[in-house]
């Protein structure tokens, strides 16, 4: 599905990341881990297109997307959601969700019709099971931080990916929004099929809903494998871990 | 090939320029750190500047030096004009969108036009060079008088002074921050409305100082706030918004453009300034030196 | 039916003119003598047994400001007559409005040939003001006595800056045929440095300068141009039109003024040889403007409303065609002389005052010396 | 004894839509309370409101027994108020260390706290003293939020979710140091989402809904109370 | 509750204006409708993608000269002239406007700007083809005929008839603009307005678009260009000069970027007010100036935008009282 090889980025002189290979399979849950600055957000500016490697290819279904322009590779079906909010904060909430569905489904050269009919169920359904139907005529911006994260999510998953990389997406959500998200999560990537890779720092998310885990340390990818192997590193319990 | 005596004259000319409109340009460059917008006002603050230098001149009736006094003061009292500006309206459009702050430029550009008009009537005013500066030098062959070689070197010893002021001192380091996150340094208990007071009067002073500066050589008229306006913006803009250096590397290339333009087209120096500032855009869309915002 | 119209309607005169900005130096105090010409004939009595209202607008300078104002002033204000715009794109954009709604035009000021050039030549449209032909053949004629051969020309880039300079060199290669034109530099108009052009033209070495900045930016120019020893590099041999000697501009520069050079102005405060006409309007304006030494540029609005009035009261009516009729070859004693309005081109046979620059003690400024009026008419075709 | 900060019946909205519907609570020196709840409740709009960030249409703040209602952001925070937002507003263009810098400048008031003392308590800022803020990574900006609000040196901390974002062991570390200014007499206002940390850490909660005070108690009482907490939190 | 058609009432009054009597109401109405469709065009860059341009003047200008070329130099039809009109200025607008949108904020303005100053310049020098700094006056009006044709227009004037013509065209156009906006291509560019970097990451070619809103601004700007020349019966380098593009800048801050109709409200706002005090006073940039500076206060989200947040305040509070 997404085949990472050798990838590596340096910022005058420090290496963000360095080296990290590793691929996912089709309908697999990945979650990478590490210590803050270890790399994981600048990882996945990579894999979308936002910043271009040093060296290192990524492949996609088997073709080569490295350096694309963002819009490309999400086009390829290759969605994102980022670590800090980034939504459009002047929209409501359903125009959010439903300029992704619009875009998604390339109706943008439409200059005649009418954007507010597109899309309506299908935003409507994926606001109601974000939990989010009844701010939908809210201003995004106006919202509290945790449910600007609900957005950000809901924004990724309107364009349809195969592929969705989420930068922990669960980041300032209560217990109980969290919660209703992975449920979410998971439940979605059953429907669809959705490759899933994300980062978190919740470790109760992490072990509930991955099904491989990579560990980057310093730029490097320093454990892979599944959790309970991850779980019993002594390395990745020093660096990351620590008592969980 | 012409000879190198006039290449010379033409260099010096031109660098004269630039550090006339620099004076007022890092002022715009100033008060855009503050506001993050391009004050339009900044060419009738600088007219007030060429004006008030005038009715000073006037007070003080003739004497050889008043001319530096008359300099001082206008920026100074323009420097007041500005923090009042900024204290009693600009204030309260901090919280708006950029456009409406630019539109209030805007109207403030119309009223202080009239007021100028009001004060000052029609007429074309002028002041002569400082007698202490009267004298000229030749330099390669080059006749250059010595107010012309005092702006050259003032050009550079002021922006050497912002420079240390804005990047080597803590001072300056707040107010980088300030423009940054105005609300954020607040919490952190700055008083960000007398910083920016501060900042926008130093900017208005060299607004002023550049207007007052430059009656030794030109015409003291209604509209040469306008007039002046768009050159600065070039500059500020060509150079890189928020770099110092990048302002005076501007102003250097805006003169020696104007001046060896018309060498090689004579008639296209109506072209030529936004032909620089476009193919400096295209090629270096943040400017000369300018740098890409972080996030 | 009466036979007089009710005394309490004024006629309305439309005055469209810079009132802003740089133009407002040149626009207010043309006004301010159209104004003065309308008080004393009202004071008189009006015309027709009716008082004149003059309506001043400001055009900022622009031509479709122009227009627009001058149509306002035609259909809300009900302006019967036009007088006024400055810039030579002002008058030519009026110049069809006038002709549409039926009101005659008359130009002060706008000297560009174009406005009353045959093709754009229709009944409403007239011109008190001198024009770029008149101004740089009256130049060509100073020169063409000087003892100078590699003459240069230094003259904004725009449409007035042009054909004067074009007038002026023609002219002079006619009248003076051995005469060589060595460089022509063309800054661009509001120019903010003139010195890479005054560098340049000094290389060229010329004998003689004719120019044509105007106001202000004459003013900017001569400052930078003394310190670089432009002046005394042609040994004061420099004409400059566009009213570079009015005393707006001597004034702006006091003792810095580049004494000795030629130039023109459209009235001087100063006639010693002139009319007593000119005495007694100079001595009217005085007062009039409270200025102890008046603006040159009143006489532009005194002149224009002369005709119109005179226009008026040779049809003995109102009516736009039959004023329009009138105005054709109409002479009138202005302040400066007879002036006649020519009825093949609707143009006046307006001069400048030429001198020498000079100062003289009694004023703090420079003045000019060997004072001439130029009566262009022999040399207007 | 009197509270050290004292909140009363506030009411805050953002410009038509109302947020806070008269919140109240107290805090004793050097005691640490949090404000727990879902998203959205309003614990970030009554910090804002503390601080003079957001003012309040009604209601009252009282630090040390003085009203400082709509007083400035700048004077609540010279008077010994500091704020850690929850959007990690790091000042981008500046380096870690003049962040930390900016802070201890314009805050004008005397401690204890360096950046060598931040970098003690977050050792990841050390090496990257020299980097622009704005390309720091979340975890790295977090840090560097708090710390530059220590380096205020003030009495009572707002802390906005001090632990998003942060790797497990970073946030041990926190909380261990938290705890250790606290017993050097640091009085704490927490906003914190994960509740293992802030029942180890507060004395007292206040659990908010929608905009009002719906339980005020020990946080032992929360701690050990399953199902109070299961009623509370997730609603 | 039945929406109320606004949009067709006021086109009917407008239409009916020419009937008040007065030649003048007509020529403020065609003035404030081709300069609304002008702010309405900027404002498909400013309130709908968020892109400040400093040089919209310039398609407006290349629509002007484009217009009176073809007719007055060319003898063309009006028919041909105008939508001539439309199509040179999306022309020159995708060619500028392709080095323009690789930049962002004020360097976009500002690049926008030079392009327009040396469209200016060029318009200013070509003597030949466009009759330099003094323009081209005695742009002849269309064929008006026709409209006299038809029945109860017949005893109107020319003047009149030209705005019967403008008003009929601007309407369309607009009709045309608001279609634009409410269509998902407009809702695009108000995505990307609000976050272009976020837009690149939902699968948006967010320059792409950026350049089609310009060079469809700049197609109905032309539009407007070619009108206002015929309506000044002249065209002029002014119109492409960067204080005509301030201008229009101002009507839609002014009017409010936040509302389809705001810089429409705008463009009659300050063209009236401008006509008003300028008959009365020369002083009239102070009277504007603080005029301006007072409604800015008065009406922080334009006139519109603050108007229709007043008049939801004023329901909901009543909507609140009820029982
Ligand atoms: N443009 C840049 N210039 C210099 N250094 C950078 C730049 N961008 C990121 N870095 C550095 O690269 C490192 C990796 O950052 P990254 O954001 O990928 O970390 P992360 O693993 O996502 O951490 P966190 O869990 O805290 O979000 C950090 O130390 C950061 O400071
Ligand atoms: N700028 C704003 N304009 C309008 N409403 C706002 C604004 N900021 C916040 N709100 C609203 O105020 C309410 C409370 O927000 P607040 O940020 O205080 O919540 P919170 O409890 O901190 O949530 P979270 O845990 O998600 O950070 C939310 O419903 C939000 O929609
Ligand atoms: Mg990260
Ligand atoms: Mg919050």
């Amino acid at each position: 599905m997404l085949d990472v090889r050798d990838l590596k980025k340096s910022f005058a002189g420090f290496l963000a990341v360095s080296d990290v290979s590793f691929s996912l399979l089709p309908r697999s849950i990945m979650a990478i881990i590490g210590p803050n600055g270890a790399g994981k957000s600048t990882l996945f500016n990579l894999i979308t297109g936002h910043i271009q490697p040093t060296s290192g290819r990524v492949f996609h279904k088997g073709t080569d997307i490295t350096a694309a322009a963002p819009h490309r590779i999400c086009r390829r079906g290759i969605g994102r959601s980022f670590q800090h909010t980034n939504i459009f904060p002047g929209l409501t909430v359903f125009e959010c969700i439903q300029a992704a569905f619009i875009a998604h489904h390339r109706r943008g050269s439409d200059f005649w019709g009418r954007a507010e009919r597109l899309y309506r169920p299908e935003t409507e359904a994926l606001l109601e099971r974000l939990g989010l139907a009844d701010k939908a005529d809210l201003l995004a911006g106006a919202l509290s931080h945790g449910n600007q994260k609900q957005i950000e999510l809901g924004i990724a998953l309107a364009s349809d990916p195969d592929i969705l990389l989420l930068d922990e997406p669960t980041a300032g959500m209560s217990a109980t929004e969290t919660r209703e998200t992975i449920d979410l999560l998971r439940s979605i990537a059953e429907e669809r099929g959705l490759t899933l890779l994300f980062t978190e720092h919740d470790m109760e998310v992490v072990f509930s809903i991955a099904e491989r885990i990579g560990v980057l340390h310093q730029g490097r990818l320093i454990a892979q494998g599944k959790p309970d192997e991850i779980r019993a590193d002594a390395e990745v319990r020093r660096v990351y871990l620590g008592g969980h | 090939m012409p000879e190198p005596s006039f290449l010379f004259g033409q260099f010096v000319g031109g660098l004269t320029a630039s550090m006339f409109l620099f004076v007022t340009a890092v002022g715009l460059s100033l008060i855009f750190g503050v506001l993050r917008v391009l004050n339009f006002a900044h060419g009738s603050l600088y007219m007030l500047g060429a004006y008030l230098a005038w009715q000073i001149m006037g007070w003080l009736g003739p004497g050889p030096e008043h001319f530096w006094f008359a300099v001082l003061g206008s920026a100074l009292i323009v420097a007041v004009i500005g923090a009042a500006i900024e204290r009693l309206m600009f204030r309260h459009l901090y919280d708006r969108p950029e456009l409406y702050q630019l539109l209030f430029t805007y109207a403030l550009v119309l009223v202080l036009a009239d007021i100028v008009k009001i004060i000052w009537g029609t007429q074309q005013l002028s002041i002569s060079r400082p007698v202490s500066l009267s004298g000229g030098t030749t330099i390669f062959g080059t006749l250059v008088p010595h107010y012309n070689l005092f702006i050259i070197a003032l050009g550079p010893l002021l922006a050497l002074g912002l420079w240390l002021l804005l990047h080597r001192s803590r001072a300056g380091r707040v107010i980088r921050a300030a423009v940054l996150d105005r609300e954020m340094l607040g919490a952190l208990g700055a008083n960000v409305g007398w910083l920016y007071t501060g900042m926008f009067a130093l900017g208005a002073f060299l607004a002023g100082l550049g207007g007052a500066l430059v009656t030794p050589v030109k015409t003291i008229v209604p509209g040469m706030d306008v007039e002046v306006i768009v050159e600065v913006f070039i500059i500020v803009v060509i150079g890189g918004l928020g770099s110092l250096w990048g302002t005076f590397l501007g102003a250097v290339v805006f003169g020696q453009v104007l001046a060896f333009g018309i060498l090689l087209m004579p008639r296209f120096s109506i072209f030529s300034v936004f032909a620089l500032m476009a193919v400096i855009l295209i090629v270096r869309p943040w400017g000369l030196l300018g740098r890409q915002p972080t996030r | 039916v009466p036979l007089v119209a009710p005394m309490a309607q004024p006629i309305k005169v439309g005055y469209p003119m810079i009132l802003s900005g740089p133009g407002a130096l040149f626009g207010e105090p043309s006004l301010k003598g159209a104004q003065m010409y309308v008080d004393e004939v009202n004071a008189k009595g009006g015309v027709l047994g009716r008082k004149i209202e003059l309506i001043g607008r400001d055009t900022k300078g622009n031509a479709d400001e122009a227009v627009r104002v001058v149509r306002d002033m035609i259909l809300r204000d009900d302006v019967q007559f036009v007088v006024g715009t400055l810039t030579s794109a002002e008058g030519p954009a009026v110049s069809p409005i006038a002709k549409e709604n039926k009101v005659v035009f008359i130009a002060p000021i706008t000297k560009t040939d174009q406005l009353t050039a045959p093709e754009n030549l229709h009944p409403y449209v007239f011109r008190s003001a001198s024009t770029t032909t008149i101004e740089g053949r009256s130049a060509a004629e100073i020169v063409a006595k000087w003892n100078v051969k590699r003459v240069a020309t230094m003259s904004p880039d725009y449409a007035y800056g042009q054909d004067a300079t074009k007038a002026f060199v023609e002219h002079l290669k006619k009248i003076k045929p051995d005469t060589e034109i060595v460089d022509q530099q063309w800054p661009k108009l509001g120019e903010a440095d003139y010195t890479p052009f005054i560098n340049a033209q000094m290389g060229k070495k010329p004998d003689a300068v004719f120019s044509s900045l105007w106001g202000g930016h004459f003013v900017t120019f001569a400052k930078q141009a003394v310190p670089l020893g432009y002046f005394k590099s042609l040994d004061m041999k420099f004409i400059g039109a566009g009213e570079a000697g009015s005393i707006e501009s001597a004034r702006a520069m006091g003792p810095d003024y580049p004494i000795g050079i030629w130039s023109n102005s459209y009235d001087v405060f100063d006639w010693p040889a002139g009319p007593p006409a000119h005495k007694e309007y100079i001595t009217r304006l005085k007062a009039y403007t409270k200025a102890e030494y008046p603006s040159s540029w009143p006489i532009t609005g005194y002149i224009s409303m002369q005709f119109l009035v005179e226009g008026i009261k040779k049809a003995n009516s109102l009516d736009s065609d039959k004023v329009a009729k009138a105005l054709l070859d109409l002479s009138i004693d202005t302040p400066i002389g007879k002036q006649t309005l020519r009825a093949k081109d609707h143009q006046a046979n307006r001069g400048q005052f030429w001198g020498k620059m000079k100062m003289d003690p009694k004023y703090p400024f420079a003045v000019m010396d060997e004072l001439t009026y130029i009566d262009p008419a022999p040399f207007m075709d | 004894m009197a509270a050290l900060l004292e909140v009363r019946d506030l009411h805050t909205a953002y410009g038509l839509s109302r947020v806070l519907f008269g919140v109240s609570l107290e805090i004793a020196a050097g005691e640490c309370v949090c404000l727990l709840g879902r998203n959205g409740v309003g614990k970030s709009t009554t910090m804002r409101s503390i601080m003079g960030l957001t003012r309040p249409s009604a209601g009252e703040v009282r630090w040390k027994g003085h009203a400082i209602t709509g007083w400035a952001p700048h004077q609540v925070a010279r008077s010994g108020i500091g704020f850690v937002p929850e959007d990690r507003r790091v000042f981008a263009d500046l380096t870690v260390w003049e962040n930390l810098d900016v802070a201890r400048l314009v805050a004008g008031r005397r401690g204890d706290w360096t950046p060598d003392a931040v970098f003690d308590l977050f050792p990841p800022l050390r090496p990257i003293a020299g980097r622009r803020a704005g390309y720091l990574s979340g975890g790295e900006q977090q840090m560097l939020t708090i710390g530059r609000t220590l380096m205020c040196n003030p009495e009572l901390l707002l802390l906005d979710e001090p632990s998003e974002g942060l790797a497990p062991l970073v946030v041990e570390h926190l909380l261990q140091q938290v705890l250790v200014l606290k017993q050097r007499g640091l009085t704490i206002l927490l906003a914190e989402q994960g509740v293992d940390f802030s029942l180890r850490l507060a004395d007292r909660v206040y659990v908010l809904e929608k905009g009002t005070v719906r339980f005020s108690g020990d946080s032992a009482e929360l701690r050990d109370d399953e199902a109070l907490r299961n009623r509370l939190l997730a609603l | 509750m039945k929406r109320i058609p606004w949009t067709l009432i006021l086109f009917v009054a407008a239409f009916a204006i020419p009937w008040a009597g007065s030649r003048f109401y007509t020529f403020i109405a065609t003035d404030v409708a081709i300069l609304a469709l002008f702010a309405l065009s900027l404002n498909l860059l400013l309130g709908y993608t968020g892109l400040v341009s400093f040089g919209h003047a310039a398609y407006f200008g290349i629509g002007a000269y484009t217009c009176a070329i073809s007719m007055k130099t060319l003898g063309l039809p009006f028919w041909l002239g105008f939508p001539a009109a439309g199509v040179m200025g999306g022309l020159f607008a995708l060619v500028f406007g392709f080095f323009c949108v690789r930049l962002t904020k004020i360097y976009f303005a500002m690049l926008t700007l030079a392009f327009a100053q040396i469209v200016w310049a060029v318009c200013f020098k070509w003597n030949g083809v466009t009759g330099g700094e003094q323009g081209m006056p005695n742009v002849p009006y269309p064929d008006l005929d026709w409209i006299g044709a038809i029945p109860g227009l017949g005893g109107f004037r020319v003047g009149d008839r030209f705005y019967f013509l403008t008003l009929v065209l601007v309407t369309l156009a607009i009709l045309a603009l608001r279609r634009i906006v409410r269509s998902p291509f407009g809702r695009i560019l108000t995505v990307i307005r609000e976050n272009p970097e976020r837009a690149e990451f939902i699968g948006i070619d967010v320059r792409r678009y950026q350049l089609a809103a310009f060079a469809v601004a700049g197609a109905f700007a032309g539009l407007a260009g070619a009108l206002f020349g015929i309506f000044n019966r002249g065209v002029f380098p002014d119109f492409a000069y960067w204080t005509k593009s301030a201008e229009v800048l101002i009507m839609t801050i002014l009017g409010g970027m936040g509302h389809f109709w705001g810089p429409a409200v705008g463009a009659a706002a300050l063209t009236i007010l401008n006509l008003q005090i300028t008959a009365y006073t020369q002083y009239w940039p102070l009277i504007l100036g603080s005029i301006l500076i007072v409604l800015l206060f008065a009406f922080p989200g334009g006139l519109v935008g603050t108007s229709i947040d007043l008049f939801r305040r004023i329901r909901r509070g009543r909507d609140a009282g009820r029982p």
